[in-house]
């Protein structure tokens, strides 16, 4: 599916990515949050763009690592431990290879979702980014028994993932400062669900 | 309305506010290298060390409570940005003693989770270290099912009473014991009127009309409960006290008070909430014991106040008088 | 935008915020029924009285200085308008000592005559009582032919200074001599890029626009000496510090420095300008002994700050370190 | 010209002006002072109104005198003890009488000149009171010394005033919190002589 080099180059676009959706992502944070989501990711990828040099012909594992170190180290709030623990997490999971397919990719997710839920402990149905997780998992996973390819299976992943996210405006959020709203946080989307989103969206456009 | 500031590079703000606030008092505090972490100069080093922090923007808090009496190292995050594990394990490595380290989080979901991955990498490498979480706010319903309520203004009174039981010689049980004790027993509220604006965002947090208020406020700009059209500052005041003094029965009790203003707030203000709460607090028949009225716990320039009433007992009552040098810590009256 | 306060009536502003002080410190406070007047309590009977006031909606001052070590009444008017002599001489009544009293006058036309008249009602009552004129703000020119210079936040030195020197039994001539030598020594300036608004106007005192900012502004909202497009807090505090630092020689001396908030400044802001302010004089030789940084002398609800530099010697210095006790002078560093 | 009933009369009339034009004189108050005159000058006056009814049959020198101690010790700023001090040496000088005519009223008026001057150690062309009072004060003496009556004496004084007040626009204030503004105050009528201007239309008008 994909070897380091590519890795590096999808890292890069997800730089790219969440530079662009800055703005985007902190509106989103606004109505139920304290409007830094955008900025908060942002501060985190454009350090990871700094360490990009370092990384070349470096293992997936250490590449992941590193990612998830420097978020866990820049972004701060409550995207920094659970996207730095998913990065790095998800590092230790591909420790060594040089090369990915598809199914260490789920072994990715699936070390993600687990990381993600140890710190931050919300289920489905809490209104955060699980709700994207989650459901690009399973879709994910149901592509793949269905036979779909690499790139059949991560558009089946990246559809359930905006789907969650979109459904994240029907829930109350229970955990997260968007809980604080309550009903009021009805309507809007939750913005962590959305970066995760707009993250594997790259992922599977660049695969 | 654009972004009006006193500012130079919005990358900048948090470093330089630091460091301004050190170089006002080279002698008693130092600010690290590594971030923007303030820690007290000369400190003990028998006695157990207090660690707190969260997002930047609430000036004093946390680095204005950093000294004698109270807290060991103040940890910053970006504005209303948790900080990062390695920057609290960081101020821990600073402050450490062999009578362990107590870390004083605010309920988010972010401070928690970073002070907790700190916490676990400091107990690695051996150093004693525990924590406590301040949940005050009564604006949130505080249900097993959602995160609880949030630690706001009352967290000062945390510091405070903690930091003395730690000045004193108390065990890391005793002096969590202490802080665990005071968070039980505080509880704040808080309203907005004009909202704030964090420098990186360049224009305000939310939209209030010229008629509204924000009920419930959080102290990151976040929404309150709800919006309602402005009450005068009495009517303002019942509303907030209503909700604190249902919350956990202050009868008997004597408190300590304090009315907290957002960054914008004038003191003039203050002062006339202060009036109508001390009046009702009378007529309630609970006697106030001491009276805190300014800027302690802030949201950047947001233009609202919170009360927060704190019940005593004689332990507590010792600890709030023993003294405290720090930059924003007042003693008076 | 309309007025968005936390007040109860217009009228009431003055009255109900000087009760909610005095309520804060009720064992140190006391508040005169005959107007918003505020007095120490346990005064002691054998040394010089200091009586200061003004306008109110410059809060904590004066009303915040009154204490051990500084100002044993501070007399207030309605907001921005000095008080009247009767009300100055009720202050003088309440606080008067064989020593005599000193009145700590802000260079206002209006304080002028009101002091002026209290003074001499004093002195025909047999009541020996001077006064002293501050005047340390630089944006305006210092000409015989004018009223001369304002008094502003360097105000709150003299306060401290020659409050010292009476807790320390000084004499009158010896009070009043310390406290025109704070005079002589401290210059300010000021800029802001809010408006304030006073509660019985309604509306903000002047406008500006989103990308202006008013420089060499007073303690009134009155308009400053001009306008020009906002710039960063270290260029804005050089054009401040220039002024300031060309007014008299620096150089040489020890200097105390207040960065003074104008009442919706957030302290991130002060920070920021002090950490500019410090690194200026460091390079510039000028070594500073101690710096304050908050709400000393406010504007209500502006947006804006001032420095003060204010040039030392020994004497100054021993009595600027020397206890006092009240709401608002915080010692620290 | 007028007995102890119509001074009273003429309070009363003064105080309703003073009312009316509370907005006015804070408005010029702002531009080259602290927006405060009307205000200042209204709460004062309103005072005044209270005292009222224990003036009834109390003579000239008195209620004058009540006038302008009322004034002293609730108006404040500059413009409380100025016209404190010209409400009550005019007072001084009317005392136990019951009727004035009009060198009575020019008494009062230099009285009040002087108790200005003293106090505020204005000259002519400062841009304060001063500059509508003293014009006023000469020109209703030239109408006298040409012998025209009462009304008509009042009627030049209240001209004089007015341009006096007018011709403040263009001069560079040095006194009072206008001086501050320095140049930036031409263009700006001062709020004092208009006050003061006002006073005397009132007075002019009710003879
Ligand atoms: N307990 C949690 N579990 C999973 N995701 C969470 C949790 N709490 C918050 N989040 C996610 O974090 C996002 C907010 O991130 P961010 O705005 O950067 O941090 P903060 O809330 O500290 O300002 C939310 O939109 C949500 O998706
Ligand atoms: N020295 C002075 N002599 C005469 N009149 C003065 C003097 N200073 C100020 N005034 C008058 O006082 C008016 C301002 O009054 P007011 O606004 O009520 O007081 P303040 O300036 O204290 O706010 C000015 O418009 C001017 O006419
Ligand atoms: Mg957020
Ligand atoms: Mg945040
Ligand atoms: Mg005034
Ligand atoms: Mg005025």
């Amino acid at each position: 599916m994909t070897d380091q080099k590519k890795v590096l180059e999808i890292i890069e676009k997800i730089i790219r990515k969440i530079e662009e959706e800055k703005e985007y992502l902190t509106e989103l944070d606004q109505p139920i949050g304290d409007s830094d989501h955008g900025i908060n990711m942002a501060r985190g990828f454009q350090e990871v763009e700094k360490k990009m040099p370092s990384l070349e012909g470096k293992d997936i594992g250490s590449v992941l690592k590193t990612v998830g170190m420097t978020l866990m180290s820049k972004v701060g709030g409550a995207s920094g431990p659970l996207y730095g623990s998913a990065f790095m997490k998800a590092g230790m999971a591909m420790a060594g290879k040089t090369e990915m397919d598809i199914h260490d990719f789920l072994t990715c997710l699936d070390t993600a979702i687990a990381a993600v839920q140890k710190l931050g402990k919300a289920e489905v149905g809490e209104a955060t980014m699980i709700d994207a997780m989650v459901p690009a998992d399973e879709a994910m996973k149901k592509a793949l028994e269905s036979g779909a390819d690499a790139k059949a299976v991560l558009e089946a992943g990246t559809k359930a993932s905006w789907a969650g996210a979109e459904h994240t405006k029907e829930l109350v959020a229970t955990k997260g400062r968007a809980s604080y709203v309550g009903e009021r946080g009805i309507g809007h989307q939750d913005p962590g669900a959305t970066s995760f989103s707009f993250i594997l969206e790259v992922i599977s456009e660049a695969v | 309305m654009g972004m009006k500031k006193f500012i130079n590079k919005v990358e900048d703000v948090e470093e330089e506010m630091t460091k301004g606030l050190v170089k006002a008092y080279p002698d008693k505090l130092e600010k690290l290298d590594y971030g923007t972490i303030v820690c007290r100069k000369n400190k003990k080093t028998d006695k157990v060390a207090l660690v707190s922090g969260g997002g930047s923007g609430h000036e004093p808090a946390h680095a204005g409570f950093v000294g004698e009496g109270m807290l060991d190292a103040a940890v910053a995050g970006t504005v209303y940005t948790s900080p990062t594990p390695d920057a609290i394990l960081e101020g821990i490595h600073a402050v450490q003693t062999e009578a362990g380290v107590l870390l004083v989080v605010k309920n988010y979901t972010g401070d928690v989770m970073n002070f907790q991955l700190a916490e676990e990498m400091a107990n690695d490498e051996g150093i004693k270290t525990v924590h406590v979480v301040t949940n005050d706010d009564v604006a949130v319903e505080n249900s097993s099912f959602t995160v609880g309520r949030r630690g706001v203004a009352g967290t000062i009174f945390v510091h405070k009473c903690a930091g003395a039981k730690a000045e004193a010689g108390g065990t890391l049980e005793e002096v969590q014991a202490v802080a665990q004790k005071v968070i039980d027993n505080v509880r704040t509220m808080g309203a907005a009127i004009k909202p704030c604006t964090v420098p990186a965002a360049g224009k305000p947090g939310f939209e209030l009309a010229d008629d509204e208020m924000e009920v419930g406020i959080g102290i990151h700009g976040e929404p309150g409960t709800h919006r309602e059209k402005i009450r005068t500052a009495d009517e303002t005041a019942d509303l907030l006290l209503d909700k604190i003094l249902a919350d956990i029965d202050y009868t008997g009790h004597e408190v300590a008070v304090m009315v907290n203003g957002s960054g914008a707030t004038p003191l003039m203000e203050l002062y006339i909430i202060n009036n109508h709460v001390q009046d009702v607090l009378k007529s309630k028949g609970i006697k106030v014991y001491r009276t805190l009225v300014g800027n302690y716990m802030t949201s950047i320039d947001m233009a609202g106040f919170s009360i927060s009433l704190l019940r005593l007992d004689d332990e507590l009552k010792t600890l709030l008088d023993a003294k405290a040098d720090t930059p924003a810590w007042k003693e008076f009256g």
